[in-house]
């Protein structure tokens, strides 16, 4: 009925910030810690299945073998672009609870050792990026301890000849 | 129930107010190796091993979308198959009991974590509020339990010694426990003085804030046999939701519990448990919600739960021992705490209770409370024979 | 190189938040609570026609028969506390939420003609001798009411005087 | 399985951006109303109630136990299933367990989801790590990696995706409980959406819908006692993966084509397109779509998008493909899997209305994708 289109329709708003200590553990830990010290980037070899996992964990989830300190390997900070997006519109950041346009294309390197990495690539103008093109981890002065923060973004260079 | 389903393998971590030197999946993991190294069960897909896996986490806990992804790679879930169950642990191990008698796997691993020392509990407990009516009030799971203590205590004379008593009983018999967070030699005295967090619920009343996480494997009658030389049997489980609005109960009453409870009962074959239950592992958050519990799961009359621990009947040489293991109350992190209930009945029924056994237990009682004023009861009957 | 990378001495710690802003729509029955609430400082309940019950705050579904419920009633604005609490420690909900000066009591009344109890604060009440029983009456707030179940401020105790 | 269990009883709220006329337990209420009908049974028949949903678009703490008024689960048994977006089929998987088991002869299992309250994306990120989340936007970016591969191993155009699009609008304009009912006339309709990654448009990808789900499952005996049409559940099948770079589409085989297998082998299934009447799956891209085709073995690797081109997967067509529209065109992602098992109930028995397939249905495959590429798999049957 008419008399129902106009009905007020109320809504309550909640502003909900949860706070959260994650712990990084032994393994994520390291290669924190690496990356702050020694702007290194280090993974776990699986001794049996041979997968270089980045970010680690304290077990191999493919062939279920455990990890001791001695599997680590460098995984160096060179890679070539796999994929890369420049999000059109503002995107909502959960860790803020804000939209906000990130100001650098978003990239999925894939290091020359084999795991991947999602990073902003430093090239802004998206004409001069193309897929395969190869990067280097511009790291930030001093290390944060916070990991992938540690890194700025990615630097094209030159290709391999 | 023609076939049943047996436990054969449990492991649980040492509760502790902030482990933050590992992830949530590793700190599950300390568990989880236990019992693969105790059955050495893999997981294969040839029905030698480990079949597929049940998990119990909240996405709020671990501040993560899909939280069963944190433990992902230690349960083996790549190409297999995974569940998870939202609700508090014991709810999972009912749910993997079914699993199994439906016949699509045989053998499950059953794993829960929560780390509530990572975020603020208060917050997150207030979102379990329907938002418009009650959210806005501000009320977590204390303030809660504080209006439901006043209910109770007032209407059936409870006295605030009488649940000082369950927490002198409890954080005493957890130091029998190797795994329980914090024993504690108390007196009456030291609870009431205690500080008062909301009325009538002082620090020493409540549960503190705890990590950890349990797990537990299960399989088929005959195939758990083959596993373990005592595996335990689940001879009777159900579980009931009460209202949610707090307005919408007599908060002195627990219906939900009582039939669950009748339930479980009747599909045990038990007609009188104050006799035929050996031991009982309840979940109380709060001290007065073990006299609360008792009364719904029929162990004593409608407002006899002040009598009950006052007759020392549920003390360790008591008729009826409650929480051997030292309960919620001495470290118990929220998701976990159902399924910590049923691997210390496991333990008992196995006679591994070390220091905190009770002697030739045969029958056992596994009880757990999901959401506010324990909402969602599970009432589980666990047996050796 | 295969040089070992350095463990952590400490635990590595990695904080932030999960951070929403949500907007709960209450639905026409709740709307409707809502606003009676804000304009005519008017409690309302739903009569459920099977089993008679009058449901406050009020629902579009009655648990116990599951018959849809539309008969409004109004219900007092005075009632009978079942149960109360005071809150003594600050609580991160409280503080996030509902942002009050700490003691905070909450108490859970049954309104005159209403079926169910009603969950809300306390105040203007002396938070040592909080009696179950005693008779409160609603405090709408003067100011700014936006259709909020915190539009009711507290309930404060009946004065004895007027003995019903 | 142990013993039979059929569906008796399929409910759906209507589903729309917005639903504010309308609380999370109201809406639930709607299709808990609808499948108690569907199944003339009165709530007091039913023993145990799953309500299953993300907590995180929710923003509720174990919502099961907030919404009981409305789920009627009010001195019930039950409790809360929670995986990714296959949550919808993971809750009617557990019912099917819980009455397989013999211990619950009538279980109702509810999906339901408000996604008009925050914002959905944020929500999806946070399935990544906490440290991680600063680098995740989303799994639209895996979605348009995936259709650059599709258009390079194979000769699928755009035109392509817009079929794909313009079919499941036309069916979802045959469906009342559909969000998106845009009548689109031509694949140029399709074309004027913008990109919003290259070459996904944003009619390629699913929307945010408000809306909710409801099964009612029965063991054998009440099954045959109350209903007149059960659909019977032959298999199901719940794969899950780790996560991998190369999300979706990708050489090696994931977690759909193994479910496929495993499903199919266990029920002598030879020739998906003959054996299996009609499908309902989960594809949140257009792309997504045509990438089942093959990942289900209903036509061979990278000729997907050939089906598409010939029309084979229309509602008229001889393997009918999402005759409800599908994700494309609904997508409240708590109800979206188990939509896809309740509508194929329906196809079975004839109650479809406006977008019932023109062959006869007597045999499903509904499909649910989540998590990190997850795969759960629902076979039914009108007979077994």
């Amino acid at each position: 009925m008419a008399e129902e289109k106009k009905e007020e329709l109320i809504g309550v708003e909640f502003f909900s910030k949860i706070p959260y200590n994650w712990s990084m553990g032994p393994y994520v830990g390291t290669v924190f810690t690496e990356m702050k010290e020694n702007k290194r980037i280090w993974g776990i070899r699986c001794p049996n299945c041979k997968k270089l996992l980045f970010p680690p964990e304290a077990m191999c989830g493919y062939c279920f073998t455990e990890f001791t300190h001695d599997n680590w390997e460098e995984i160096g900070d060179e890679g070539t672009v796999v994929q890369f997006t420049k999000a059109g519109m503002p995107i909502f950041d959960i860790r803020k609870g804000t939209f906000a346009f990130s100001e650098r294309p978003l990239a999925n390197i894939q290091f020359d050792t084999g795991p991947y990495i999602m990073h902003w690539l430093e090239e802004k103008d998206m004409e001069k990026l193309h897929l395969g093109m190869r990067v280097k981890a511009v790291w930030r002065e001093q290390g944060r301890g916070r990991g992938y923060e540690d890194i700025m973004y990615f630097r094209a260079i030159e290709e391999k000849k | 129930m023609p076939e049943r389903i047996g436990i054969v393998a449990v492991a649980q971590t040492k509760y502790h107010p902030n482990r933050a030197e590992v992830k949530e999946g590793e700190m599950a993991y300390e568990a989880i190796k236990q019992v693969l190294q105790e059955t050495g069960l893999k997981y294969v897909n040839d029905g030698s091993g480990i079949d597929a896996a049940v998990t119990c986490s909240q996405d709020f806990w671990d501040g993560r979308t899909i939280s069963s992804l944190n433990v992902a790679s230690f349960v083996g879930t790549h190409f297999r198959c995974e569940e998870k169950v939202a609700s508090d642990g014991i709810n999972a191990v009912f749910y993997a009991m079914m699993h199994i008698l439906s016949g699509e796997h045989d053998t499950l691993i059953v794993t829960t974590h929560c780390k509530e020392s990572q975020t603020s509990p208060s917050i997150i407990e207030n979102h379990s509020f329907e938002p418009v009516l009650m959210r806005g009030l501000g009320l977590d799971f204390l303030g809660a339990a504080a209006l439901q203590a006043n209910r109770y205590m007032n209407k059936y004379k409870i006295t605030p010694e009488q649940c000082a008593k369950v927490v002198v009983k409890n954080r005493g018999n957890a130091k029998n426990n190797p795994y329980a967070q914090a024993p504690m030699s108390l007196t009456v005295k030291d609870v009431l003085n205690s500080r008062m967090l909301a009325d009538p619920i002082h620090e020493l009343d409540a549960k503190p804030v705890s990590d950890g996480a349990c797990v537990m494997i299960m399989a088929r009658e005959e195939k758990a046999k083959k596993l373990c030389k005592n595996p335990v049997w689940i001879t009777g489980v159900s579980n009931c939701y009460e209202a949610h609005y707090l307005g919408d109960r007599d908060l002195a009453d627990c219906k939900a519990l009582t039939k669950a409870a009748k339930q479980a009962y009747k599909m045990a074959g038990i007609n009188n448990p104050l006799q035929e239950i050996d031991v009982a592992e309840i979940s109380e958050k709060y001290s007065y919600e073990e006299l609360l519990w008792l009364e719904g799961l029929g162990l004593c009359e409608r407002g006899g739960g002040g009598k009950m621990i006052d007759s020392g009947a549920t003390k360790m040489d008591g008729k009826l021992p409650v929480n051997p293991s030292g309960g919620c109350l001495s470290g118990n992190p929220t998701e976990v705490a159902g399924m910590t209930r049923v691997v210390e009945a496991v333990l008992q029924l196995r006679g591994e209770a070390g220091s905190r056994q009770v002697p030739d237990a045969k029958v056992a009682l596994a009880h757990g409370t999901t959401g506010i004023c324990g909402q969602l009861q599970t009432v589980m009957i666990l047996s050796n024979s | 190189m295969t040089t070992t990378p350095m463990k952590p001495t400490t635990p590595v710690i990695f904080s932030g938040h999960m951070v929403y802003t949500h907007k709960f729509e209450a639905g026409r029955t709740g709307s409707r609570f809502l606003r009676e609430l804000r304009d005519g400082k008017k409690i309302m309940g739903l009569k459920c026609p099977n089993c008679n019950k009058v449901h406050v705050p009020p629902r579009s579904t009655c648990k116990e028969c599951f018959s849809q419920l539309d008969k409004w009633v109004e219900v007092g604005s005075e009632g009978k506390l079942l149960t109360y609490t005071v809150l003594r420690v600050p609580r991160d909900a409280e503080k996030d939420v509902l942002k009050r000066q700490l003691p905070v009591a909450y108490g859970i009344i049954k309104l005159d003609g209403a079926d169910t109890g009603f969950v809300h604060m306390l105040g203007e009440i002396d938070l040592d001798n909080i009696k179950i029983g005693m008779r409160v009456k609603a405090v709408f707030r003067e100011d700014e009411r936006t259709g909020n179940i915190l539009d009711i401020n507290y309930f404060k105790p009946v004065s004895k005087s007027r003995k019903r | 399985m142990a013993n039979r269990v059929a569906i008796v009883g399929v409910g759906r709220s209507t589903q729309a951006a917005r639903r504010p006329e309308v609380n999370d337990a109201e809406m639930i209420n709607e299709a808990v109303r609808a499948a108690l009908e569907d199944a003339q049974i009165d709530i007091k028949k039913v023993q145990a109630v799953l309500t299953n949903s993300i907590d995180g678009f929710d923003n509720f703490y174990l919502g099961d136990c907030l919404l009981v008024d409305g789920s009627g689960a009010y001195m019930k048994s039950g409790m809360k299933l929670h995986t990714g977006g296959t949550v919808g089929s993971t809750g009617a998987i557990a019912a099917f367990n819980m009455v397989a088991s013999g211990m619950f002869d009538i279980v109702l299992t509810i999906g339901h989801q408000k996604q008009e309250r925050g914002n959905s994306m944020g929500t999806l990120c946070a399935a990544a790590p906490g440290e991680v989340r600063e680098y995740v936007q989303g799994a639209i970016g895996a979605f348009a990696q995936a259709a650059v591969e599709y258009m390079q191993n194979t000769d699928a155009k755009l035109e392509h995706a817009a079929m794909v699009r313009l079919k499941a609008d036309k069916n979802a304009c045959r469906n009342p409980y559909a969000h998106l009912r845009l009548g689109l006339k031509s694949i140029e309709d399709v074309a004027k959406s913008p990109i919003l990654i290259w070459p996904l448009r944003l009619l390629d990808f699913c929307p945010q819908s408000c809306g909710a789900a409801a099964l009612i499952v029965a063991s054998e005996k009440v099954a045959k006692k109350i209903s007149k049409k059960p659909v019977w559940v032959a298999d199901h099948e719940t794969v899950h993966e780790l996560q991998s770079e190369v999300v979706f589409g990708g050489a090696e085989e994931k977690s759909q084509q193994i479910a496929a297998r495993h499903i199919y082998k266990r029920n002598g299934i030879t020739n998906p397109a003959k054996d299996i009447d009609c499908f309902e799956v989960y594809e949140p891209s257009s792309w997504e779509e045509m990438y089942l085709y093959e990942h289900f073995f209903i036509t061979e690797h990278n000729t997907g998008w050939k089906l598409i081109e010939k029309g084979m997967t229309e509602l008229e067509g001889p393997i009918p493909v999402n005759p409800s529209g599908g994700v494309l065109a609904t997508n409240a992602i708590g109800a979206t899997a188990m939509l896809r098992i309740g509508e194929a109930a329906l196809q079975i028995r004839g109650d479809a209305g406006e977008h019932q397939c023109t062959k006869d249905i007597k045999t499903t495959l509904s499909s649910g994708l989540g998590g990190t590429n997850w795969t759960t798999l629902v076979l039914l049957k009108r007979s077994l």
